[in-house]
């Protein structure tokens, strides 16, 4: 049974699909709910995500429905929405997405996709309601809808690229730094030859979708990239590839090496571009060694964030920057299964540093965790940076939601996102060390009119 | 005989004749409301805005030691987490309801909640929001409420919203209003009146709260504010208020009535205090309610007097302005606009209703031509409309301004701007003069295209509005 | 004549020498003075640009001179320390910087250097006494160096690559991003098919400098690059081209399209280059309109710079994010004529503003004029934040020195660096926004023990 | 008669026979300064290190309500940029020599820089700090002062420093406190004793001088915290103290010797109270000479006891650790290494001079075999030993770290980290124990080569030491 969360950060099954589909350049997402569904994933979404508004403000097509269709069904509402919505709102593909009310009154959506079909229209649905799971769950449906259902869609035969790799399981605005991550992981895929078919973000179109049929090798990034592989391997055979977490700096070198393995790649061309990707990255460690030690980076951290997040980053900070890991707390709402392998894996990493890993959602629980757990530092969502302030402590927004914090493409994984860590992370620790230290000053002073007059 | 009685108050378009989807001239509008039963309006094609439960949920985020716990799945509560995040506002806890939930019925889980929310935060009050599938599913939420009122010694307040019974989210604020006054309100016998005068403020900017403040303070005026920022103790005090003072019709008129109804305090419904002459009106009834009217008229004087100096030579002259805002904050501004000597090019209004025919009547009078459109979150007609108007400028407050952007032209938003009073005048020239001087953001914009199709944009604005038949 | 300086932010022409030097990799810089110049240069410029320290510490050859050399010369001191640093200390170039002391007591750096170079051994020299003039003079003093002393070094013969261009006036560390600047400059160029020649940063070496003479155009980023265009012009005709300022946005696509000009280059091939990156960048910008509108981005400014920042990122915050300049003040002490170039070129990038620009490298005047400017958001060294704090401003850390922020290879200038920008200004005010609004707020709930009780 | 007739004191070298470059066993370093006149050695190699001009400028850093003015070429401001920037501390002008005033000299700089301090500031005192430039062109700054201490009724300081006459950056402070007690120095003549006791701390950590505060303070110890955080008040008072306690001979002894020679306050020089004995021995010595050496005692018990509880089973037993750090430090370090069960492998100091002997004599006793390095910013020798010796640990507090993280060996700055008194016990075996549990980062930069040639590393480290020829 689940619970009531304080602070729910896992938003809904609709708004995951929304995310999903709003990421997709020409997909249009026909909304067929309340008025308030949409709505509420703007304020709750894509605003706590600055300046990543792919619309420039709430999803363009929604049936709002109202007491009449509650009472009668909506069905023909929405048959009514999806042809204007084809003749107002430019698009290449109309994904139809249900709410709990719509849902509840037992509206048929499938039919009405079949009759928008019927007419020659590009529609796919999903049935999204919010009570059906979170945010995770509407972007696997979503994309459960977009492998079944697109193939009936196309008419051209496709070309095939030698060397595509489809990427998932980067879910857009959970991952606040997903546009980025993407881009840095295809830069990488390209540095070893390969063709990364990102699937999300700028330049990514509906065409792009076509081809996920056609791909080499499936990554999953996350657990949440572990259905869509599974799915395409077995309908096209496609083999696929589960990362640990995202991968950040080393990790993402050995991504690279388990991806040529994978697909037979010359094993030396790849050694060669992850040693000078490796060597850069070291020399920027090396340039922060003086700030490095002087300001005392070498902290026990709470993280709090997504699995791949936590996995990858924790990683990156443990076993390359040398922090300590002390209070770790996964947000995404893992299968059992995957807490396992979550559980095991992480164990590995943080084996010996008496880190106390924990599975939770709720803002208070988390809080608490941050409270007892003793860390000198917090990296979470902007829901943990209240316990951070109270505690005193260093604190950088690397989850969902953020606030006060403008994103574009700045990432966190690879190497360039690890040297981009090392910026936020490294001003957050080196401005809170100084601000101690004037404090400190002032302290000094205070306490100076007691002992100097 | 109360009209507390009810469960929840009735919807807008039934107390008030309330439109949210309609387009023409003011004297039309006019029209509309003069018959006995204005025809409701439906759209087409429409798109995603507030409703009713976003409006309880922003109300609810201003109540002062407060829990709110949203009965409902998990994306009801997005809004509550926007609240919480970006303006520290509010606890909010959902409850989560999943598919079993909504064939079992809950109570238990909502109990659970409750509970929790007490022992975590010890708050003054816990609201329980109702949802679409609560409503649906007809839980039982007044079970919960009277057991765990008993148990916890805590007004526990029941918030019965549907998400779709209204198409006016101005209902949600109705709701709210209602819920809280009947759980929470004082005693309704015979009261000695207090020296305190009720503010009605809903969801105002603080900055727009303290300029109304800073004003009727400096006459000595002992104000109890509410429900922004409200405890439960405010309310109980304002039904022992000598006077309610409005800021906003559209929001608090619910609460103004009742306050005057139930509990027999005056209730001053004055426009809003926009611009240098309406706020001179509003203070000045306000003082002549108190008896200190000749107070108020020379702080109107002093005040007017630092406008004018600060203005300089600030002017809108030959600058055509959209404006798309609620009703009453509409008509305000485009009274200032006029102050400014700037000409209003067009208006949409979130909603439209008899409380406004007054002020379409001086519209009218003043810009018989003047095209009026009534839509909330529906920037398709906007678009296609302030394409075919191209005005100067626009001031909105929604959250489709990023869309409208796209046309190129200089947009200010109001959303988190202060308007009232003195204070807002020159704030407002300040943030329309700079829209004015530099719209280079606007030019960078207009190389990405709008999401509408061409064929949209030649069809008439409100080809999808259509008579709804009953 | 000089004035004394409160808060001095221009170093000295040792440190600017330091700063050239320590940015080749392989060149070794041996200082000729005092213990202690070289750890000021390491704690008032490196230290103040955390994360950009490429040597682990101070420089790595001083010839510490004392009391002895002073009164009886330190030239042989000098021959010890050049030798001994050879023996010592890897390198595929020594290059000799002198401090105020060796010239006022008048070594003989220039013989010291004959000697070494008689010996086969790579040395290079400049005069560079901290009294000649600040950080600016000491990069000119020092890229004159090596493109009038290098060629005599150069044994084997040079192989030419077309479409090279050379990459002046970036001033490391005196920009805090100039590394993230002249990579992002380097990967426009690269982006309509040219060969930049970087010269400083990663992966740039003393080869680099060896093939100088070769290119086919010299651009200059700032005034400070003017001087070694224009030396190489007349002595090896290599056109040059000066840029107004840092290229941010729109600017870049103007850089190329001029470049395309000067040499030749398909102009169509530039233009669609240049759109693909501007779409891109005004995507971005869409993305960011609902918090731009929200959050009132369009603030009047304060901005304090070196000139080439002034230009180049007033330009972009005006012309492309709809900002207004209210005060910039310009502190990298441009000569006279350099001061009317950029005063003519500000007047008609600010008209109409009623924009105050000065020119001034004090602490205190240019607090006052921050003060006195009325701007409602300040761009400026780490020296500004009291002022900005003073006057609850939001405020971004964009010239030296810098404080609390690690910087690595992030950058301001190209799209990439317009993005960057937006995400660093639109953090800040964003985050001040809602900062601001929590605390009315809270003054709220305290007033409210006044009304409400 | 008196040290302050002086213009500035002697140096080091001078005074202490101090060294600054030296290698070899704890009995050789005995037998160095056993003799009438210690053998100074010079480097034929050398790096970049502090010199007085930078102790200056960081010692005057604390002074509060003063200004100081570098009178030099721009670039000898950069540490007081420094300063200023990361912990806010100091008004830095700078006179901004150019090639002109070397020749012609500068005293109408200077003058207009004094007075626009004095103008813009209001301080209680302005420093003139000298430095190479002026040393050699022997500038008269002396004139300056006089004429503008008469004029702005203010004490206007000079500090003659030059920047080579002494090899040892620690004559800085000597040279700074000399002229800080010349001119603001209390009256010589028969005192009062006050019941302040005179507390030395020079460029302690701000969280050490709380430490070495609360220890005292919590004993009912009024104190006199001088020169860090002091200001011209504080200097005066010290002169009436009944007493003056050290933190760190090193840096105060120049300090303590006038108070004591020159104004007959008592001067208990103690070592620091580094590790949970040191600190015992500390407390108990001030305790003694304050007549409270019970209470200390107490006080001694009841922290260590705490110590104990906090450490739990932390343990530096089979760990060899490598310091380098100015001596005082390092000798107490050591001690704390030995309390942890630790071993000491080796030991850089920045300098050595007689003030060390009684400790050198312990060390030699506890280990023979100890290798004791004399250098101040000579990495390049560090790194030399330090790969020989293979320590598992590195302590130090120098600028140079990030060339001995390159060795791929866990690193630990005290730099800015704590170190004193029981809290400074706990914190330093917090910070040990981190970084040796995680080292990867060192495993990092292992990747990237030091600076050095195969070449040297084959060498003896103390191949370019030589015995300096007179």
């Amino acid at each position: 049974m689940s619970n009531h969360i304080d602070g729910s950060r896992n938003s809904c099954a609709l708004h995951g699909a929304l995310q999903l589909i709003e990421a997709i350049e020409g997909a249009v997402p026909v909304i067929h709910s309340n008025a308030g569904c949409g709505y509420q994933h703007f304020l709750g979404v894509n605003r706590l995500n600055a300046g990543g508004d792919a619309f420039g403000g709430p999803p363009v097509s929604s049936s709002n429905i109202s007491e009449k269709h509650v009472v009668f069904g909506g069905s023909s509402r929405l048959r009514e929405q999806l042809k204007n919505t084809i003749q107002v709102v430019e698009g290449d593909l109309y994904f139809i997405v249900s709410g709990c009310s719509t849902e509840m009154v037992g509206d048929d959506i499938p039919a009405m996709t079949k009759e928008g079909r019927d007419q020659n229209f590009p529609v796919i649905y999903a049935n999204t309601p919010g009570f059906r799971g979170d945010v995770h769950h509407g972007y696997q449906l979503a994309v459960k809808a977009l492998v079944e259902q697109l193939p009936d869609l196309l008419k051209a035969g496709r070309t095939r690229t030698a060397g595509q790799v489809n990427l998932w399981g980067v879910i857009p605005h959970q991952d606040p730094f997903w546009a980025g991550n993407l881009e840095e992981i295809g830069r990488l895929l390209e540095g070893i030859g390969l063709k990364p078919n990102l699937l999300l973000g700028y330049g990514q179109d509906v065409n792009g979708w076509h081809k996920v049929p056609d791909a080499d090798l499936n990554i999953a990034v996350s657990i949440w990239g572990e259905t869509p592989a599974k799915l395409l391997e077995e309908r096209y055979g496609t083999p696929a590839l589960t990362l640990e977490g995202l991968p950040v700096g080393a990790a993402a070198g050995r991504m690279l090496l388990a991806v040529s393995e994978k697909l037979g790649i010359d094993r030396e061309r790849t050694e060669s571009f992850v040693r000078s990707e490796e060597n850069r990255l070291n020399r920027h460690l090396a340039a922060l060694a003086d700030t490095y030690y002087r300001a005392g980076f070498q902290l026990e951290f709470a993280l709090v964030g997504e699995s791949a997040q936590v996995v990858g980053l924790s990683e990156f900070l443990t076993s390359t920057l040398g922090l300590i890991p002390r209070t770790l707390v996964i947000t995404d709402n893992p299968s059992e299964e995957a807490k396992a392998t979550l559980q095991s894996l992480l164990a590995a990493l943080v084996e010996g540093w008496g880190t106390e890993l924990s599975f939770s959602e709720d803002h208070i629980e988390i809080s608490g965790l941050i409270r007892s757990g003793g860390a000198g530092l917090v990296l979470g969502s902007a829901l943990e940076e209240q316990v951070a302030v109270e505690l005193g402590l260093p604190f950088l927004q690397v989850s969902f939601p953020l606030s006060g914090r403008v994103v574009i493409n700045r990432g966190y994984a690879g190497y360039k996102g690890a040297s981009s860590l090392l910026e936020d992370l490294g001003s957050v620790i080196l401005s809170h060390a100084l601000r101690a230290d004037i404090s400190s000053q002032d302290k000094h002073s205070r306490s100076g009119t007691v002992f100097y007059t | 005989m109360s009209l507390l009685k009810a469960k929840s108050p009735r919807i807008r378009e039934k107390r008030l004749d309330t439109l949210n989807a309609w387009l023409g001239d003011t004297a039309a509008a006019i029209a509309e409301f003069s018959g006995e039963d204005t025809v409701q309006r439906i759209r087409t094609f429409s798109q995603g805005a507030q409703d009713d439960l976003l409006y309880v949920l922003r109300l609810l985020a201003g109540i002062r030691n407060s829990v709110t716990i949203i009965h409902a799945p998990r994306g009801c509560a997005a809004a509550g987490l926007y609240h919480q995040v970006t303006s520290g506002r509010g606890h909010w806890i959902v409850s989560n309801l999943d598919q079993r939930d909504t064939i079992m019925g809950a109570d238990r889980k909502l109990r659970k909640a409750v509970t929790a929310a007490h022992r975590q935060y010890r708050p003054e009050v816990i609201f329980i929001v109702a949802s679409p599938v609560t409503a649906i599913n007809n839980d039982d939420i007044q079970a919960v409420v009277e057991e765990l009122h008993e148990e916890l010694e805590l007004p526990v307040v029941p918030v019965y919203v549907t998400g779709f019974a209204s198409r006016n989210a101005v209902t949600g604020y109705d709701i709210a209003l209602h819920s809280i006054l009947k759980h929470s309100g004082g005693d309704r016998r015979v009261h000695q009146r207090s020296s305190k005068v009720n503010l009605l403020s809903v969801v105002e900017h603080p900055a727009d709260r303290f300029e109304a403040e800073r004003l009727l303070s400096s006459l000595g005026v002992d104000l109890n504010i509410l429900p922004d920022g409200a405890s439960s103790k405010t309310f109980r005090l304002a039904t022992e208020a000598r006077l309610s003072l409005s800021l906003d019709q559209d929001s608090e008129n619910y609460l103004g009535v009742i306050l005057r109804d139930e509990y027999r305090v005056p209730y001053i419904e004055q426009p809003r205090p926009v611009g240098v002459e309406a706020t001179g009106r509003w203070l000045v009834a306000a003082g002549r309610a108190l008896g200190i009217e000749d107070a108020a008229s020379v702080l109107h004087e002093q005040e007017s007097e630092r406008v004018r100096r600060e203005l300089g030579d600030f002017s809108l002259e030959g600058v055509r302005v959209y404006l798309a805002l609620s009703p009453a904050t509409a008509f305000a501004v485009a009274d200032l606009v006029g102050e400014f000597g700037g000409e209003v090019a067009g208006i949409t209004v979130s909603h439209l209703d008899k409380l406004h025919t007054a002020r379409l009547e001086v519209l009218s009078r003043r810009s018989p031509a003047l095209q009026l459109h009534v839509a909330d979150g529906q920037p398709f007609e906007e678009l296609n409309i302030v394409r075919r108007i191209a005005p100067d400028i626009y001031l909105g407050d929604a959250a489709h301004l990023g869309q409208v952007g796209r046309l190129g032209i200089p947009v200010v938003s109001l959303e988190n701007t202060p308007v009232l009073g003195y204070n807002g005048v020159t704030g407002l020239a300040r943030s329309l003069s700079l829209a004015l001087r530099n719209r280079s953001f606007g030019a960078a914009l207009a190389g990405i295209p709008t999401s509408y199709t061409g064929a949209w944009y030649r069809r008439s604005p409100n080809w999808h509005i259509k008579k709804e038949v009953r």
